[in-house]
């Protein structure tokens, strides 16, 4: 049992922040933010070249055959680079594609980087979106090779070439792979500023369309699709976390107040000590969740269990890294704020706290049952 | 105990209501949720019309052409302003107006004072530099007298308006040798000045601050408030009066009402850890109104709510971030959508959440660090040592 | 407006405050904490001397005609001092009696001390007894002239005379004031230490029993119970509060560590800070709500939302003042124990946080709807 | 990332619960449901069975007679015992043995060692004095040489067990001159020496611990362990064995088992409150497991956890005790009822809700205060200045 990097892990570690470092320094990462200089399919495909797509993919298959915690490391460092690329989607959408033998050729696509994949997050089966001018839209639905409908903030789909999502054929629950070709893309601004659309389908040919599952496996699919969304969401978010750790320890290391570092004023020392207890707490929680579920794909406990704790954390260091900071941080020439808009983002994204709230109550107390509105 | 609010200040938040109801126009409240960097200059307007109408400074004495209402008038006034996101130009009207009043010259009164109740002039506030931020005693920034005039060098940092205000109330150090609280002082300085230079600042809420610079920029004597190196005095009195002018607790009642109003339609049955964050929420929001109008209690009862208004900042800005962070939990990625963004959760002015959110990292910054607040807290409020 | 003791409130405070410090000092209140020397009849027939227990009983019915906030100050006092005394409930049953002309001869009772009268406060509309070996207990009904059931962990029913109550007459609601003399009163232990005890009725005669409401009326004076009960036990949490601070705050300005007062250290300042925050709060929330209630008896609200402050900031406060104390305040011969168990019991007594969220939502969100337990 | 348990640990722990099973009798569960102040005849024999059979110290090196096996197995052991609320000699068994075993002269590891691992004998720690409390090294007890002894003066607090133990693990001044933290030794003194008075001290978790007094206090020379003012050294290294030895983690999680089976019948849609405190405490309890997991690994692997340990105790402690105020918050009013009044709650243990309430807040102090755990995390795992 040991807590730490195996020898393929610290390699992949390194190389994936020595890369990152270089090629997404915080001046990118503003030009981002802003929209002026977004990413691109070409860096994409990139990260292809190193390997990082097709990670889990089997080696059967044209992968890499790692394991889901060797991605979890590459997303990690992808958290602490705060870099807003589609790496969890990716992730995600290989293994889903690797467990069915449906689309081969989109497997490689996938690997090669010839092709963006990207997941439709936000039609979770708990916190659909239910406020806003959005309520009305339609989900998607495939009826008579057309599709109609729209996926509401689909991450990356700006230069994404497939998405995979639920959706109804004839009024039965399928899970399929949609080509973004034909759809209307309307570009969002969310408050973690990565790219972000609601895709519109609105009567587009269903050509290239690939049912991955129908029916109950479709609804299990969806499922898993959950899981691994929130369980590398989280591992993405530790990622985050160790960064905004490490810039509040530095920041009061070195910034001078009242004659001395702050960082040896005691009520900062506690601060930075309750930083390290939520992130390094939230981490761990994130990668032994992961590793469960590699153990045992039902096993799905724990990813529910690391994202409630990561919710709460999230918003915490926020506060407190700001205080530390003590206003420093909130001009945007300074990146705490990207790294603090992004927790607070990933605490709401892939998995709210009601839908946790409700999954582990659920799990602990299963005779509880659930609950109704009932008239008064 | 007597906690019900006098008529008179009563019957005032009523008329005060209805005058708002009818000069807030659409143009106005577009005006405002299309501009970040500059205000427009329909807020100017709306400014002067309420100076016209005697609605600035009727918490002023009348000898200064104020209204001599009590501070609760203040309150309820800076309430109904907040509850509606209007903007108040708080800094002059509410820091450097009562600044002036009490240590000013009669010439500085006499110039100043009526431009400020007729919202022709507005000031900006120079206190924080780079070095010195939380521990603002050791600013560097320094004023040096040659003959007539004072001669001006350094830098500031968050110099909020300072590329749109007419002039800088600022903080220079005038002692070198003083022990650091007692060598600095405060001058009046015309941002039109030469050698002054203006660069934006912009933070995650969405406004633009200012650094500031400084080169030999010279001002008369006369500029001087006050008494030379008693600046930090009239520094940390005026920080006690800002801290009862400038509450989010107004905007949090906004949000929780704006919340209750989505929710109106459909609390499932799934949305049992809203309940609970809404019920926490609701009643964290019922303490500060309670403090709150404690607080403005004693300062109406002529007391200085030393450790009350510590208190209430610290909670009111920790809250109102711990209220926000929960309010996207509930209301889900809509509410992390921008406003323009379709299918986002914008209230009637225009405020997304995700904004409301952004901002409040900025209100932990205002009148003192939480740290020190804490601190004073600990000092006034319970007589622990220093 | 003004948040101070009026005149006539601060000779109250200052006389209950002598009164209670001359009589219930700390050993005292240990002794009473191991049951060597429980509070007696005679004791409360003293407070009934000073005009506590009529307080706001108004003057045309023999009492001090005093308004609520007065007496919350008495209670709050009560609170400060620690001493586990019947002052809520006679202070409730004072009102509950003097809001029906039923039984004139009982308030001139209460307001004398010539008897002693609680209220059944366990036995609320939510969070009834439903786990542990009473839960088959019936609920005290009245048929034929005899009463049966229980009323469960009833403050003080050792010392009193009669409760009030909730409870069926022929399967109608009712609200009763019931005499104890022919009960079996079981006493048992609470974490608060106070005296109490499950009072059953075997089948003992109903006779000196008064209905002082039945049907919706009854309904009514229970809900006004449990405001009542809620509000005035916020007071008197907030005066244990005050104590809690007080206490923390002498203790460190004199507890020497590390060659200074632990007062200096940053840690222990930001700690008793955020006592006094909790504590001033609690307070005056309390305070507030009981003006309210007074102002406008229909207006509770303002009481759920203080309940639920003082819920949180009690075990807060709890575990803030054990680690200023380091150590020291955990032995039974140090007095704050005594404040801190019982800040937790009063965290759960009188209005559990499912009661009050459950309250405040409803009443925030109306058209929410209460929930229910659906089938799976 | 490894973080499977070696199957030879698993295959331990079931052989392990198979034997508890086994000889944890309902006589011992009452005897220990009994019993406060005192540790009962069947707890004592429980104890020395389990020496007899090899379940104490089989941590130990062979060499001392223990089981050569890896931290995990203590760990497993901990685990078990904890979850049912055994109690265990931890003390003697895993304080003062591998000290001993470190720095004690072959003479006491020959008169120790063998007869605690056998538990015939106890040993209680003297560290704490009433002056000295977080700030530990200030300690004033003093030992002074005259001619083949140490005489001991002095008074300590928190002398837990010293009314039943046999010997005192004693930290005493022996250098009044040296520095605070260098003029410490450590002794073990048996505590039927002449001279020592032992006064009860009753804490709200129920227990009794003791005050003790030492006036002359004769021992030998060879009373000393390892070198003579080395004392903080030693006591130093042994609290951090400390803090992975006692973890509340293993209660944590029968609290939260037992109230999943109180709930099996019914959480009701009033529960709405409990729901959500529920599910953070669930997931608290997971970190709380990884995080523990993470600590053990460290130790097996042959590292020091130091910010890990500070960590896990903080977090483990403050959870504990709002947990348990959580627990009864959702139990309501029968779960404040004490063992032995009808209506309570009690678990398969005989623990009420209330006294394991109580009993968490005297966790909170042991083995160095919380506000030290969190200065040296800033200190061992972020790296920043003492």
């Amino acid at each position: 049992m040991r807590f730490q990097d195996s020898d393929t892990q610290k390699l992949l570690r390194e190389t994936t922040r020595a890369f990152l470092a270089d090629k997404f320094p915080h001046a990118r990462l503003y030009a981002i933010e802003k929209g002026e200089n977004p990413l691109t399919a070409d860096e994409v495909r990139g990260f292809a070249e190193l390997g990082w797509l097709g990670l889990t993919v089997p080696e059967n298959k044209g992968g890499a055959g790692a394991t889901l915690l060797d991605a979890a490391v590459v997303i990690d460092e992808f958290g602490y680079a705060a870099v807003p690329a589609p790496i969890v989607v990716t992730i995600v959408a290989s293994q889903l594609l690797a467990s069915v033998e449906a689309a081969p050729e989109h497997l490689s696509q996938l690997t090669e980087g010839t092709a963006i994949y990207t997941v439709s997050a936000a039609t979770r089966r708990r916190g659909p979106i239910r406020y806003g001018t959005l309520a009305g839209a339609a989900a998607l639905s495939m009826n008579n090779g057309t599709l109609t409908g729209t996926l509401p903030l689909v991450p990356f789909a700006g230069i994404a070439t497939f998405v995979l999502a639920p959706l109804t054929v004839d009024g039965e629950p399928a899970f399929g792979l949609i080509p973004l070709v034909g759809a209307r893309i309307e570009p969002v601004r969310v408050l973690d500023r990565a790219s972000t659309a609601h895709v519109h389908f609105d009567g587009a040919s269903a050509n290239g369309a690939i049912l991955l599952a129908t029916g109950p496996a479709a609804v299990e699919m969806h499922e898993l699709c959950d899981a691994l969304m929130t369980g590398f969401s989280v591992v993405e978010t530790g990622g985050l976390m160790r960064r905004v750790l490490e810039m509040s320890t530095t920041y009061i290391s070195n910034r001078v107040q009242f004659g001395q570092p702050v960082a040896k004023f005691q009520a900062a020392r506690h601060r930075a000590a309750e930083l390290l207890m939520q992130s390094e707490s939230a981490r761990w929680a994130a990668y032994h969740a992961i590793w469960r579920l590699e153990e045992d794909p039902s096993d799905r406990r724990e990813i529910w269990l690391a994202k409630h704790w990561s919710n709460r954390a999230g918003p915490r260091m926020f506060e407190l890294a700001h205080l530390l900071h003590g206003g420093v941080g909130v001009g945007l020439d300074y990146p705490l704020h990207l790294y603090t808009q992004w927790l607070e983002s990933a605490a709401v994204q892939a998995g709210t706290q009601n839908e946790m709230t409700n999954r582990i109550v659920e799990e602990a107390v299963p005779s509880a049952g659930k609950l109704a509105t009932a008239a008064r | 105990m007597d906690f019900k609010y006098p008529p008179e200040v009563e019957a005032f938040r009523e008329e005060f209501r209805t005058y708002l109801d009818r000069i807030v126009t659409p143009e106005l409240k577009a005006a405002m949720a299309r501009s970040h960097d500059q205000t427009p200059p329909e807020v100017h307007a709306f400014w002067r019309q309420m100076g016209a109408d005697g609605y600035l400074g009727f918490g002023w004495p009348k000898e200064y052409g104020g209204g001599g209402k009590s501070v609760l008038f203040l309150h309820a006034f800076n309430h109904e302003m907040g509850y509606r996101n209007l903007p108040v130009p708080v800094v002059t009207l509410n820091t450097v107006g009562p600044a002036l009043m009490r240590v000013g010259t009669e010439e500085q009164k006499q110039e100043f004072l009526p431009r400020i109740l007729r919202a022709e002039i507005e000031f900006a506030i120079g206190y924080t530099e780079p070095e010195a931020g939380t521990d603002l005693a050791s600013l560097k920034t320094s004023a040096v007298r040659d003959g007539d005039e004072w001669v001006i060098n350094g830098r500031k940092v968050f110099t909020t308006g300072a590329h749109q205000a007419d002039y800088l109330w600022m903080a220079v150090r005038t002692d070198p040798d003083a022990p650091k609280h007692r060598g600095i002082s405060l001058l009046i300085v015309p941002l039109d000045s030469e050698g002054i230079e203006v660069q934006p600042f912009h933070t995650m809420a969405g406004h633009r601050t200012n650094l500031t610079f400084y080169d030999n920029v010279r001002v008369p004597a006369s500029a001087l408030v006050g008494e030379e190196n008693r600046g930090w005095y009239y520094m940390t009195t005026q920080l006690d009066f800002e801290r009862v002018a400038i509450s989010p607790i107004p905007q949090m009642e906004r949000i929780v009402n704006s919340i209750k109003e989505l929710f109106k339609d459909g609390l499932g049955p799934d949305e049992t850890w809203t309940r609970s964050a809404l019920a926490s929420m609701i009643a964290d929001l019922n303490v500060l109104q309670v403090l709150d109008m404690k607080t403005a209690a004693i300062v109406a009862n002529g007391d200085v709510p030393l450790a009350e208004a510590s208190m209430l900042k610290v909670l009111s800005n920790e809250f109102k971030l711990r209220h926000l962070a929960d309010v996207v939990q509930m209301l889900g990625e809509p509410s992390l959508l921008a406003t323009g963004s379709s299918g986002g959760l914008i209230d009637e002015w225009g405020q997304s959440y995700e904004g409301q959110l952004r901002g409040s990292s900025v209100n932990l910054f205002g009148g003192g660090s939480n740290d020190i607040q804490r601190d004073l807290m600990a000092i006034h409020g319970l007589g622990l040592p220093r």
